[in-house]
């Protein structure tokens, strides 16, 4: 029992590994795409892991006292948590451990975390980023949270694990609840702080807000937990709404079906990333009460249509997947 | 009012300014100190409402500063000037910001560059200059590149040997 | 300011060789923008000459840089808070003073609250001439310090703390309080 | 065991200890302490042995010691006994009277849980209010006259109901309630007027005015009202909803999805009140205003989980009761050391105390976790049962309103935390100590259950299995580790080996180098130096927040009801002028009253 127990973990590392690194690539090339759509030759797509080299080999590094240190160990150890509970490439980890509900309460450890150590740098920018950060969380988490409601009325599960194996065997999420899909990807947009929601991380207002009194391997392992942060939320996306990348159904194949399902999974996971890095190249920020009203306001409505149309379905016309 | 109209009742003999190029018309008027409030007040009721510039010019030769206040009035168009001398020696002269408030900035800075004294304006001491130890720097008789050559050139180079120069 | 003493141990010279590289692959630049020279970075930054392609990005705080640009005169007030931001920034960070005005004082040369010579404040790893250099100037100023850094030459932090005692004095020739 | 040794250990002991600690002045709150210690002895004693005795003193009053009474018992023990040692050092004025005051309450809850007939049960229920009145009173009296009007109010509310059983079946006793004797269409206004008169001790949203008022007042006897006595609003609920009436009888309304049409408005009622609840406690800048709404959001989930009456969810609500006993008292015992020690009040004067009162900081902090229900603590699997409750039977209304409360629960939790423990420290509060030693204590006896059933869920899912098997509610399926129901699970050891691995792992890639500490000054300010004063940015914190909620927030229950009391304010002033003071008035009065009683006579009698 112990030797697959440790396999098991070894297969974890790996994935949380792979993760980390398709983070960074991603962030790599994000900063290209957004270059060449500015017409600029734009940094090589490893650069980040080049920052991140650097960051963590500064000589020197700053910190304030010892609620400073919770930003790093809690963002990254949050992260990868959230990465553990999160079926990659139809690998279901620890997903059959814990359902749903679980993972969006996990979702909150690392920004709560995060929140503690730059509100503990003292610095006033700080705290008006984390105030706006939490702002936003509850502007996109309305319409995130009734999308998430209406998968689970629509495929009468909480865990994702049996989402996917319904997905697989009835229909992709997106196919069945395309307006929830909709809302969803706006929502997510809020979710990765990307633009024209990147109101957090202002650098011309607040300084780069939450990120003011951060440097050396403190910025490091953040962008460690930005690049997790970034495969969680396009990987979460892909397995409510696209099967999570499952094509080939393992019992069948074996083996060969976690490494095709992987692969479908990495090109979908970098379809809705592109999604975001589009939109993010050419929209200017919004203000944090736009921002509010705006995902209070047409994405609601959308969720809540959506929430209509799986109570629908499954209570008065009794699609059952 | 016309600025005419004004000077007439105030009594004060004035000068139609002649300026190449079409502007507005500009009068200056050179005021007693103890009479100069009441003149702005008047001015200020008959639609001169927008205090444009308190600037000070240093007459070294005659020992004097001269303090120009420049009224504008945006009903007549017209500009005009009074301005009242002080001594060089200690020049001092009351505070006139509760006529318009702008005039405690101009206020702050004539007092820092030029040294004139304004009672009543609590607010004078440091303002763009940083640590200054000498005299007002815009009277004419600050020697600037002494001042530099004294302040900047004496600062050593960095060297590994130890100082230098 | 007692930093912790130099890392005494460092394994070899490959481990510094690839240190190097880092810091020269990815600088990111805090930019203060003291005189004429913010001018001359937007072009830098956009389509045309694209300093990002070498992994230089302007950040927003000190604590995340290593390159400094001071773009233009220093006034002594200015120099108090350029002092203030160069010491917040984490080691190893590297200086450039864009124009005439820090090397001699340009045009301010008799004026009596431009520095004449940054160099004698802060430690400057590398000067561009020109009263505003153009941008292809600034990028090949880029390029010279990432060779310098290289080459282990542009060691202005370590020239920093090694005679802080004497930048510190100089400073306090400028201005007499320091916490104001 | 038999019914004197029951009564005397749960009732008397205290009413004893009450008297007691009124002579001890200063040592009031020990002597208080070793008394709940003593009734808390006995109840982890009594364990196993249940039974109902009944005992006459005077009035035979019916008493019953079983599973449910003693979950409440461990709730309402424990909060009171770290409250009063929290109390020991907290330097209370008269701490004579306020500790026999708080163990009158607390005889009167336990007389409450114990009862099993209406009059014992009116009976404790009045001794309880009462106790709580002079408790807020010691404060200000316009706090205490705002309890007790709705204290009156839900009195009159439960004497309603009571009286309507009476009159049909004659007797007091819970069971004989169902006799049948009472028509069946009666029973929704018996069970409407029980539920609101118990709902208001709940401070369930239309009644919850009193709420921020009363718990302003001194911070133990608050940990105790807010922790402990708000269960009671629950338990009575549970009674007359579960026991009194039945499942049976609430299902013969008809059932909307297996939920009863009786219990499913309280829900939303509960739903409501856990989204107005939040959303009020974002913007209060006080922290106990602020603690007091939330604690009115969070009692808002035990309503839901008590209105939709599945087996998950009414084991929801009790886990949520539990949970909400324990963390709330510790986040007002968290802020009573550090009203303490600063003597501030507002969020926004204080700053930086994190890092003088680390111990106190740490609690507050695991309270906050817990509130945000985030997996580390036992709170988060109580929001886990409700959650699942509502949505595996498709209730998309209560639902969606949960969640979004949920989530507006890390908003004020971070105002809390950043206004009072993060930030700069201010000047004046340069050399704040830590609380002292008696106040870590009583946190860190909060602080426990809350982590040991996150590890161990198993342990109190037995005991509300236990609740709602002897109901006959149904079942909760759980093993020691773990949990699950009909659409979901989740595996708490799993949980934390994997947060500890991998914090462990996060760990060893943060420490291969040393960081230099650097003090609070010593901060990018765009270059300038830092101001004299410490910058604090907590000040009307969520203030985009509050622009766009402004067109709501217009519309305020206060107000309503300051306008309702205006209203009939004014009627009773023109009352007021007939008694003008002079006796010829008077005299005037009587006469003209005479006139009338003898026309009334003469015209009945023609």
């Amino acid at each position: 029992m112990v030797t697959d127990w440790l396999i098991h973990a070894g297969l974890v590392a790996l994935y949380l590994f792979l993760a980390m690194v398709i983070g960074l690539l991603f962030m790599g090339i994000a900063r290209k795409i957004t270059a060449r759509i500015q017409n600029r030759v734009g940094p090589p797509i490893y650069q980040n892991f080049l920052d991140l080299g650097k960051l963590l080999a500064k000589k020197t590094n700053i910190k304030h006292n010892w609620i400073f240190d919770f930003a790093p160990l809690f963002g990254l150890g949050g992260v990868l948590l959230i990465l553990a509970y999160l079926p990659m490439g139809g690998y279901i980890m620890l997903s059959g451990q814990g359902d749903l509900i679980l993972l969006l309460y996990i979702l909150a450890i690392p920004a709560l975390g995060f929140a503690l150590g730059s509100g503990a740098s003292g610095n006033p920018n700080a705290g008006v980023g984390v105030m706006r950060a939490l702002t936003l969380m509850l502007s996109y988490e309305m319409p995130f949270l009734i999308v998430i409601l209406s998968l689970m009325i629509f495929y009468n599960t909480a865990s994702l694990s049996v989402l996917l194996q319904k997905q697989m065997n009835y229909l992709w999420g997106i196919a069945a609840l395309p307006i929830s899909a909709l809302a969803a990807d706006i929502a997510l947009q809020g979710m990765m702080a990307e633009k024209p929601f990147d109101i957090p991380i202002a650098p011309h207002e607040i300084a780069s807000g939450p990120l003011v009194e951060f440097g050396g391997k403190y910025l490091g392992l953040l962008m460690l937990y930005s690049a997790g942060s970034i495969v969680v939320e396009t990987s979460l996306f892909v397995d409510l709404f696209l099967g999570g990348g499952i094509v080939l159904n393992p019992t069948v194949y074996g083996t060969l079906a976690y490494f095709v399902n992987y692969l479908v999974w990495l090109a979908l996971i970098f379809v809705v990333w592109m999604i975001a890095i589009f939109v993010n190249a050419v929209f200017p920020r919004f203000r944090i009460e736009q921002a509010f009203k705006f995902y209070w306001k047409w994405p609601t409505v959308i969720a809540i249509a959506g929430l209509v149309q799986a109570y629908v379905m499954s209570v008065f016309l009794g699609v059952v997947p | 009012m016309k600025a005419e109209q004004i000077f007439k009742e105030l009594g004060l003999e004035f000068e139609k300014l002649k300026v190449k190029g079409n502007t507005l018309p500009r009068y200056k008027a050179e005021v007693k100190p103890e009479k100069l409030e009441e003149a702005i007040i008047k001015f200020k009721s008959n639609g001169f409402n927008h205090f444009v510039a308190l600037s000070c010019i240093d007459w070294i030769k005659d020992e004097k500063f001269e303090l120009v206040y420049h009224l504008f009035s945006y009903k007549e168009k017209e500009d005009v000037f009074l301005s009242i001398f002080l001594p060089r020696k200690e020049p001092k002269y009351k505070t006139l910001r509760h006529l318009f408030p702008q005039i405690e900035t101009y206020e702050r800075e004539i007092h820092e560059m030029f040294g004139v004294e304004f009672e009543g304006n609590d607010r004078l001491g440091e303002f763009i200059l940083e640590d200054w130890d000498d005299m007002p720097p815009m009277r004419k008789d600050f020697d600037t590149v002494a001042y530099a050559k004294k302040k900047y050139e004496s600062v050593p180079l960095i060297d590994e040997g130890g100082e230098k120069e | 300011m007692n930093e912790n003493p130099l890392p005494s141990i460092i394994p070899d010279k490959e481990w510094k060789k690839i240190q190097r590289m880092l810091s020269k692959r990815s600088l990111w630049m805090i930019h203060f923008c003291t005189g004429c020279g913010a001018m001359e970075m937007p072009p830098v930054m956009t389509s045309r000459y694209d300093m990002e392609r070498f992994g230089i990005i302007p950040m927003a705080t000190p604590r995340q840089a290593d390159l400094l640009l001071v773009t233009g005169y220093v006034a002594t007030k200015t120099l108090k808070r350029i002092v203030r931001v160069y010491e917040q920034m984490q080691d190893p960070k590297y200086v450039i003073a864009f124009g005439s005005c820090p090397i001699n004082g340009g045009i301010y040369w008799d004026s009596y609250n431009i520095i004449k010579r940054l160099d004698k404040y802060i430690p400057v790893d590398m000067y561009i001439a020109g009263c505003m250099p153009r941008p292809e100037a600034i990028m090949d100023a880029f390029l010279k310090l990432m060779k310098d850094i290289d080459e282990g030459k542009a060691n202005g932090w370590m020239r920093y703390r090694k005679y802080y005692d004497q930048y510190r004095r100089n400073q306090m020739r400028i201005f007499k309080r320091w916490d104001e | 065991m038999d019914a004197l040794t029951l009564f005397g250990i749960f009732v008397l002991l205290p009413l004893v200890g009450a008297l007691v600690s009124y002579f001890g002045k200063k040592y009031a709150p020990i002597i208080a302490v070793i008394f709940t210690g003593i009734s808390g002895i006995f109840l982890y004693l009594w364990y196993g042995n249940f039974g109902s005795y009944t005992i006459d003193i005077g009035v035979k009053l019916n008493l019953t010691f079983d599973i449910t009474t003693w979950f409440f018992m461990l709730m309402m023990n424990t909060v009171i006994f770290s409250s009063l040692l929290f109390s020991v050092s907290s330097k209370l004025k008269r701490a004579g009277g306020f500790a026999t005051l708080m163990l009158l309450g607390f005889a009167g809850a336990n007389g409450v849980l114990l009862a099993r007939d209406f009059l014992s049960l009116y009976l404790f229920w009045e001794l309880m209010s009462w106790s709580i009145y002079l408790l807020v009173l010691r404060t200000s009296g316009e706090y205490a006259r705002r309890y007790l009007l709705f204290g009156v109010l839900s009195a009159y509310l439960l004497i309603m109901g009571i009286g309507i059983i009476y009159y049909y079946t004659g007797s007091f006793l819970y069971a004989d309630a169902l006799s049948g004797a009472i028509p069946h269409a009666i029973w929704p206004w018996i069970l409407t007027f029980l539920i609101l008169g118990f709902g208001i001790k709940m401070a369930i949203v239309p009644f919850h005015v009193w709420a921020p008022y009363a718990y302003s007042s001194e911070q133990p006897f608050v940990a105790f009202l807010s922790g402990g006595l708000s269960k009671l609003g629950a338990f009575g609920i549970f009674m007359s909803m579960y026991s009194i009436a039945g499942i049976s009888l609430l299902q013969s309304f008809g059932t909307f999805r297996g939920v009863s049409l009786m219990g499913y408005p309280f829900a939303l009622l509960g739903a409501a009140t856990a989204f107005i609840g939040t959303i009020l406690a974002i913007f209060q800048d006080d922290i106990r205003k602020l603690l007091a709404y939330s604690s009115i959001g969070q009692l808002g989930y035990v309503m839901i989980g008590l209105g939709l009456g599945t087996p998950l969810a009414i084991g929801g609500a009790m886990f949520h009761a539990f949970n909400h006993a324990f963390f709330k008292s510790l986040l007002f015992l968290g802020a009573g050391a550090v009203i303490y020690r600063t003597g501030k009040y507002k969020i926004s004067e204080m700053g930086g105390l994190g890092y003088r009162m680390p111990f106190t900081f740490m609690f507050v902090l695991f309270a906050i976790f817990a509130l945000a229900g985030i997996p580390l603590t036992s709170g988060f699997i109580s929001k886990w049962m409700l959650y699942e409750a509502a949505i595996s039977r498709k209730f998309v209304i209560v639902a969606p309103l949960m969640l979004i409360a949920s989530v507006g629960a890390y908003l004020y939790s971070y105002r809390i935390l950043y206004g009072v423990f993060l930030g700069q420290l201010k000047d004046e509060d340069k050399n704040v100590k830590e609380a002292p030693g008696p106040m870590l204590a009583a946190m860190f006896i909060l602080m426990v259950p809350l982590v040991i059933f996150s590890i161990v869920p198993g342990w109190i899912l037995g005991w509300i299995n236990k609740i709602l098997v002897e109901n006959g509610i149904g079942k909760l399926n759980y093993t020691t580790f773990s949990y699950s129901s009909a659409i979901g699970g989740a595996n708490m050891a799993v949980f934390w080996i994997a947060f500890i691995l991998l914090l462990i792992f996060a760990m060893l890639m943060f420490m291969a180098k040393k960081a230099r500490v650097v003090d609070q000054y010593d901060n990018y300010l765009a270059g300038e130096a830092p101001p004299s004063v410490a910058l604090h940015a907590a000040h009307n914190y969520y203030k985009p927040l509050r622009d766009t909620w402004a067109p709501l927030l217009k519309h305020s229950i206060d107000r309503a009801y300051e306008k309702f009391s205006k209203f009939f304010a004014g009627g009773f002033y023109e009352i007021k002028r007939i008694y003008t003071g002079n006796p010829q008035d008077y005299a005037a009065y009587l006469g003209i009253a005479f006139l009338a009683f003898l026309l009334v006579g003469w015209w009945l009698l023609w």
